[in-house]
């Protein structure tokens, strides 16, 4: 920051670090080799020119050692760079077992999120320093894209699907949160703050905004008035699975497969329950596409993630 | 210039050979058309298939099998019209060609007849058209229906194409000279073969879902 | 000026509009994209222009929400559509490619001719789109925002733009089958100048990739008119498969846009350097590469859109391996220029400042395949910045050069040295000054596609609008003295820069059907260093300077 | 007559493919109903574009590969990335 003019985003996630790492050896390596090249052309451009005495004798126009090893040395460290990039990325799939899960809902033009113990926000985020958060992102209508820059982390959240994005704050402050993705009108203006606060801080926060009903608490609601519970439930006529425990646990398919029942599994069983049927019980549970919205969506997936013990970790694919 | 279309040849021979060749390259890229619809459907089976799979059965299996030896008898005859026209047999070839576009014709007849039934029974989920389906899954079923008017009615596109090139090549027969006359037919005759390949993935593909 | 030196040329061929409109020589079809493209640019840039002078300010004050979204949507259509990939085959390509090879028009002239109409037909479609009320998906149609949110006429749009595919798809098969069945007598493939090269792997690109364009346009109509749900969730569709289908056509399309840039460039520089051009063999099969390559890497357009991590790891893959040739063809350019007799000619001019923006928007390409640092400055102006260095700096920039290059021969007529080179320089800093920032703001993460902004990222984006009028000026001096020289230039010899393709073995302006007596091909391309040709050299410039 | 005789036997191979496609799709065969279909399809294409669109000649050739690989990379690369 110098006379306000942002040269370099906030550093304030601890993958912020990791990537400006890489992000400055690639503008180092891209200087120096950029500049060589540019000397070089200047260079033979002030040396070749027309009329200079420069020595023009011998033979030149291909030379297959020197194209050689330019091809090797730049696949090779096209390589390194790769690998770096990727061994960064894949760990966006990897959150830790402990995280924070909050929820949020991209609608045009709004972020709406639920905390763990239910509080609402709409277009600001809350999150302690220092403990690994987990929003799973849906979007109520076209695609957006969750973004914070001082984090380097950035999802779309895609209508019809379920998407994560973790992170663990490290600086206190108030950051950026945009749309990156272009959503209509007023993409611009879709966005707010996420706030980092200390540990006591953030729960003092929390208190202040009242015990909301949490998000599985509102999926037990609508579990039962959507009627699952006639069938999934213990004492049900129908035969129908329990769903006790099951998110994370393999089930057997009637086509001799077995899947992992995560959240692509449990949205798909809702909404097209005729996918993939559990092996041993009748196809007779009519889908609740276009019945529920998005928001709604989530709320029964997280009854459906407290009725296993282990609820957050592991089973993200 | 000795009797070529373009100035840039100078024998018909060469010229011929860039026909045929540009022929292909359009072929090619009219493969890559159709592949893309297919994938389209490709993912969306993946998706549905058990929903598929049913409204699948709606669909008249032997109006589609007859239209699909109507188009593979088409073919025949327009590779009997290659073949006499090679030979310089000019009526023959005609013939051939009169009878390639009745075949065409009766194609898209009995595709009409079979759109009329499934509009009829409420199987068309156009022009907000009232969808009715009895079967499971009727939100997926409609998406077969969609994308089953939406390629038939692409390939049937590609086949008036073709019927409207051979009839207008028929009608101008008598202002065309020889070698332009074998031309026409070598192209519209690769044309037309392409076309019906196209049906012959689409029928198993949307016809034959584990019936 | 005299009515007797264009005697016997493809100019002298009548002068009516009906010997222009339905005209089927090459030369002639070449003019009417010209006109019609040069129509289009000014157009797109207008708006890029507009855009620039909102983003002035953090706040939307000049042009309210929507009309900026339609702004940048209608910008980014005309640019990509209706300029940047017909511009140099279409153009240039169309002109040159039957002297290149020594063939006296392309294989099916009436085709091409077709093609201009086709493209005519369709851009005023989709500009009918923009009259009538616009359209504010942006240039990629994402669904579901294109198909049921959007509420401009994105069906025209998208119908026009549909219809310009089939006129790409016509110039593809029209140069594929040219370049294997009209080459001279003696014109072996490793004969051909780099230029023919390139513009035969476009058209390879053009023929496989616009149907797939056109494939996932027409399945957009269908679903805004019929409703099939096919990017529909709650239908049972897949918002992500149009992303798959779009990306399939469009990541090859920038190799549409950027190929026939590298011949121009593999041109100019050893015509001026009075050199063979370095590893000429590379070159032309690093071209191939990249076309074909150009098709494995789509997904990097997605790799925070969902799509699985697995996938995204092979995209990122793939993204550096196509990253491969396009380094190999820096560097034998560079060193084409060793031990060479280097003069600064507007053409060369224009080819060094593509080299160096075409390197640096190509360094910034390494970050957007780099997984990790592609999730942060994605979709923001970091990309903005990449392609433009490599569409407007790498693209435009040897379209300019190729325009330079070739006039004498398409006018037979010479322009002011003195402007070109002024134009040339001022482009080449106005663009710096527009794009360079927008790495800056882009890292600091100001998203692409915003109408207002946070007050802290106004200083670079003031840097940018700036540098968008100098930008402007530079585009607009070429109309004028390249204009002028139509009238008044000063007659061009048949071989002004004393080149040594086969085009400057004909007269300037050639005539209708291109030779007087067909060529036959003894000599490698780029002959500079052989006997006859080493150290004659002949500029009217020079000439007109001494007098 | 040779060249007649090879188009009739395409022909009549033609409907005797269409007559097998169809009797194997009343026969449940596991999961390979739509590979045995698309294998017929791909046997009847090959028929077609040998006999009766003469598929000689480099050229033409070179056009067929390519948009077959290009084809393959439009699949398989879309069936990763989802």
């Amino acid at each position: 920051m110098s006379f306000g003019i942002p040269f370099f985003p906030q550093e304030a996630s601890s993958e912020a670090g990791q990537v400006d790492a890489l992000f400055y050896t690639l503008l180092a390596f891209s200087l120096v080799l950029g500049l060589a090249l540019t000397g070089l052309v200047v260079g033979y451009a002030v040396k070749y020119r027309v009329g200079s005495k420069a020595d023009r004798t011998g033979k030149r126009s291909r030379s297959l050692p020197l194209e050689m090893s330019w091809t090797v040395a730049s696949l090779v460290i096209a390589f390194i760079f790769f690998g770096w990039g990727a061994t960064l990325f894949v760990r966006r799939d990897h959150p830790p077992a402990d995280a924070l899960e909050i929820t949020g809902l991209g609608k045009q033009w709004m972020w709406e999120f639920r905390q763990p113990g239910g509080q609402r926000e709409i277009n600001e985020l809350h999150v302690p320093v220092g403990k690994a958060v987990v929003v799973s992102l849906a979007a109520q209508d076209v695609i957006h894209s969750f973004y914070v820059p001082a984090f380097r982390i950035k999802q779309d959240a895609v209508p019809g699907h379920t998407t994560h994005i973790w992170f663990i704050a490290t600086e206190p402050g108030r950051y950026h949160l945009f749309c990156a993705q272009y959503c209509g009108t007023q993409h611009s203006e879709m966005g707010g703050w996420v706030t980092a606060m200390a540990p006591e801080q953030y729960a003092a926060w929390l208190n202040s905004q009242g015990e909301g009903e949490t998000l599985a608490a509102s999926g037990e609601k609508l579990f039962r008035a959507l009627g699952c519970s006639g069938c999934h439930g213990a004492s049900s006529k129908v035969r129908a699975p329990s769903l006790e425990g099951i998110f994370g646990r393999p089930v057997a398919l009637d086509n001799q497969q077995t899947v992992i029942a995560d959240e692509r599994y449990l949205r798909d069983s809702i909404l097209v329950p005729k996918k993939e049927i559990a092996a041993g019980y009748e196809p007779v549970m009519p889908s609740f596409d276009g019945l529920i919205d998005e928001g709604e969506l989530q709320m029964l997936l997280a009854y459906l993630k407290s009725l296993s013990p282990q609820p957050t970790a592991g089973a993200r694919p | 210039m000795s009797g070529t279309e373009s100035i840039a040849f100078d024998t018909p021979q060469r010229e011929r050979r860039a026909d045929t060749f540009a022929m292909w390259v359009f072929i090619g890229s009219e493969a890559m058309l159709f592949g893309a619809i297919f994938l389209v459907f490709l993912v969306a089976h993946i998706d549905f298939g058990p929903a598929f799979a049913a409204a699948s059965k709606h669909l008249s299996l032997p109006l589609g099998t007859f239209n699909t030896a109507v188009l593979i008898t088409s073919s025949f005859t327009m590779a009997l019209a290659h073949r006499a026209a090679l030979q310089r047999r000019w009526r023959a070839t005609v013939r051939a060609l009169a009878a390639t576009v009745s075949l065409g014709v009766c194609f898209l007849i009995v595709k009409g007849i079979e759109y009329g039934n499934e509009i009829h029974e409420g199987l068309a989920p156009l022009l907000g058209l009232p969808f009715r389906y009895a079967g499971p899954d009727p939100v997926h079923a409609e998406f077969f229906f969609g994308l089953y008017f939406m390629m038939t009615s692409l390939h049937a596109l590609h086949l008036i194409g073709g019927i409207v090139v051979i009839a207008g090549m028929i009608a101008l027969w008598r202002t065309a000279s020889p070698a332009n006359r074998l031309r026409r037919v070598v192209a519209v005759g690769l044309y037309w073969h392409f076309v019906d390949i196209v049906w012959v993935f689409m029928f198993p593909v949307l016809y034959l879902i584990n019936r | 000026m005299s009515r007797a030196a264009m005697q016997g040329t493809y100019l002298a061929e009548g002068s009516g509009p009906r010997a222009w409109l339905l005209t089927t020589d090459h030369k002639r079809v070449a003019w009417l994209y010209l006109i019609s493209l040069t129509a289009f640019f000014f157009l797109g840039g207008a708006m890029a222009v507009l855009m620039r002078i909102e983003l002035a300010t953090p706040a939307g004050d000049l042009v309210s929400d929507d009309t900026y979204n339609r702004l940048f949507s209608l910008h980014g259509i005309i640019m990509v559509w209706f300029f940047l990939v017909p511009s140099i085959p279409a153009t240039l390509g169309n002109f040159l490619l039957p002297l290149m090879i020594g063939a006296r028009d392309l294989a099916f002239p009436r085709l091409n001719l077709a093609s201009w109409y086709v493209f005519i037909f369709g851009s005023l479609f989709a500009l009918f789109a923009v009259v009538a009320g616009g359209v504010d998906t942006g240039w990629t149609f994402y669904t579901p925002l294109s198909t049921l949110y959007a509420n401009g006429w994105v069906s025209t749009a998208a119908f026009g733009v549909f219809i310009v595919g089939f006129s790409t798809i016509m110039t593809g098969i029209n140069f594929i089958v040219t370049v294997h069945t009209l080459r001279a007598p003696g014109l072996t493939w490793f004969r051909l100048p780099i230029f023919v090269w390139t513009l035969y792997a476009t058209s390879l690109v053009m023929v496989l990739a616009t149907p797939v364009l056109a494939a996932s346009l027409i399945l957009i109509v269908l679903e805004r008119v019929f409703g099939i749900g096919i990017f529909n969730p709650d239908l049972g569709g897949d918002p992500l498969l149009f992303q798959h289908l779009f990306w399939f056509y469009s990541h090859p399309a920038v190799y549409i846009m950027i190929l026939p840039g590298m011949g121009v460039v593999s041109e100019v520089l050893p015509c001026f350097s009075r050199r063979p051009l370095f590893g000429y063999k590379a070159v032309a099969i690093s071209s191939m590469a990249i076309a074909v390559f150009g098709f494995l890497v789509w997904g990097h357009h997605m790799f925070v859109s969902g799509q699985s991590a697995y996938a995204g790891v092979v995209f990122s893959f793939l993204s550096f391996c196509v990253a491969i040739p396009s380094a190999i063809k820096v560097f034998n350019w560079s060193l084409t220029l060793r031990k060479g007799e280097i003069s600064f000619e507007t053409p060369m001019l224009y080819a060094l400042f593509f080299l160096a923006l075409f390197t640096f928007g190509g360094l910034a390409g390494l970050f957007l395949a780099s997984l990790a640092v592609d999730v942060h400055v994605h979709d923001t102006y970091f990309v903005i910045a990449h392609f433009h260095y490599i569409m407007v700096g790498g693209m435009v920039t040897a379209y300019m050069a190729g325009l330079h290059f070739w006039w004498p021969k398409m006018t037979g007529r010479m322009y002011s040295e003195t402007a070109g080179r002024i134009a040339a320089t001022v482009t080449f800093v106005g663009f710096n000054l527009t794009f360079f920032p927008q790495f800056v703001v882009g890292f600091d993460g100001m998203p692409r596609r915003y109408h207002t902004y946070p007050p802290e990222f106004q200083f670079w984006n003031v840097l940018s609008s700036a540098g968008a009028v100098v930008l402007a000026i530079g585009y607009l001096m070429p109309l004028f003295y390249l204009g002028w020289s139509l009238f008044r230039g000063t007659h061009a010899t048949d071989n002004p820069w004393n080149a040594t393709g086969l085009e400057w073995q004909t007269s300037s302006p050639p005539p209708p059907h291109n030779f007087e007596t067909m060529p036959v091909v003894t000599r490698p391309a780029y002959a500079y260093d052989m006997k006859g040709l080493e150290h004659e050299r002949f500029s009217p410039h020079r000439e007109e300077a001494a007098r | 007559m040779s060249e007649l005789r090879k188009l009739t036997f395409g022909y009549l191979g033609l409907l005797a493919l269409l007559a097998l496609t169809v009797a194997s799709s009343f026969v449940d065969l596991g999961g390979f109903n739509v590979a045995l279909n698309l294998a017929i399809a791909a046997a009847k294409a090959v028929l077609i574009a040998l006999l009766f669109m003469h598929l000689t000649g480099t050229l033409p050739r070179l056009a067929v590969a390519a948009a077959g690989l290009w084809l393959i990379i439009l699949f398989g690369l879309t069936v990763i990335g989802r």
